[in-house]
């Protein structure tokens, strides 16, 4: 089981702040997180997303482990009015 | 004893900050420093022709201090300069609101300069904030230029 | 009415002066204002090895202050800025004092960032102000590198 | 006649910060002012000055006339500590 956070727009966009995922694999890749994600919320594929696994930025090619914190994330926006 | 919060280098808080305070802070850490350089992120009323009534931030709380953390670690190898601070808002902020403060602080006034404006520029690309601003039309995020 | 003093843009004193001030002063200009960069230069307790016991400035007072003028306005015509304000004392500092504060306001940062830096550079060689350093063996005229 | 002002390191070495001197000929210029204040307070020749006529930076070739103020100064070393 990993947990997901979604952050800013994709919070308004899914509707929900937290969800939850059983990998379906050893070896499953955030890449493949994403391809559920995208399901299960209609995410629009092509939105330039930020990436985090236990509070670090990470590619799509990192292998998640049960027990991990993903975080999907808009591009940052901070620092400026 | 743990120093106070406002001790600390690198904080994200609701409440406003004192750009006096921030430079007296930074100026006690050595007396080798010439050069102060600082940079205040201000609430604007408009943006791209748009009257904005007020910003607010949301951040991803615990990532977002590790990132400010690591990013005053970065600035304080990169660049030769003896101290760096950071704090920053996340609340609503009206125009004329601080919501961001670093300060960098440098024998020379070069590298402060150039360590300060990378600061922010890399504040923006690796610290999870995000704003929105609320218009007479409602509330939206901000989508940052490419 | 006259301003008061401090509400001036430019100033020579002997007095500190307070960036919290400035900074808010700068920021009443606009509310059109989103970045505020400041350079505060501070006296050094050493300077090429030596230590410096206090530095102290002498200015060609009224020449000084048409410079200073001089110099905002024309900040002010070569940057997208929208405010700038200088203040330098003339009087002997200690390691730690505050000597000059350059506060610049802009919508966007980049071009705080340039004026600001261009003003304390163009100050150091178009101002009449001279350093005397105080140190263990006595005082002396600083000659500034070419 | 026209006044003379030395500051900084040149008020410590001629010992005055200020003088006063006749102009010898119509269009005198500040470099002819420059000699006689030189043969007068033994200004070594080629130290940098920085040359103001009525409180704006002049160069040697300014013409001069009765009344005007002459400073004499320093390379200029404000801003920094």
């Amino acid at each position: 089981m990993i947990r997901v956070l979604f952050f800013g727009m994709l919070a308004t966009k899914t509707g929900v702040r937290e969800t939850h995922l059983e990998l379906k694999r050893p070896g499953a890749t955030l890449s493949d997180v994403m391809e559920e994600l995208g399901k299960r919320f209609a995410l629009p594929p092509k939105a330039p997303y930020m990436l985090a696994v236990n509070e670090a930025q990470a590619d799509p090619s990192t292998v998640l482990k049960d027990g991990d914190e993903v975080a999907v994330m808009p591009p940052f926006s901070g620092g400026l009015g | 004893m743990t120093p106070a919060i406002e001790d600390k280098p690198v904080r994200i808080q609701e409440g406003d900050f004192s750009v006096e305070e921030e430079v007296d802070r930074i100026k006690q850490s050595s007396r080798g420093i010439g050069a102060v350089v600082a940079f205040l992120g201000v609430a604007r009323d408009s943006s791209g022709g748009k009257a904005i009534m007020s910003v607010s931030f949301e951040q991803y709380a615990s990532m977002a201090l590790k990132a400010l953390e690591a990013l005053r670690e970065d600035a304080l190898r990169r660049f030769d300069i003896i101290d760096a601070r950071i704090v920053h808002r996340v609340t609503a902020i009206n125009p004329g609101g601080n919501i961001v403060l670093i300060t960098v602080a440098s024998a020379h006034r070069e590298e402060a300069f150039r360590a300060c404006s990378w600061c922010i520029d890399t504040l923006k690309k690796t610290v999870p904030l995000w704003k929105k601003e609320t218009t007479p039309e409602g509330e939206s995020w901000v989508v940052p230029h490419a």
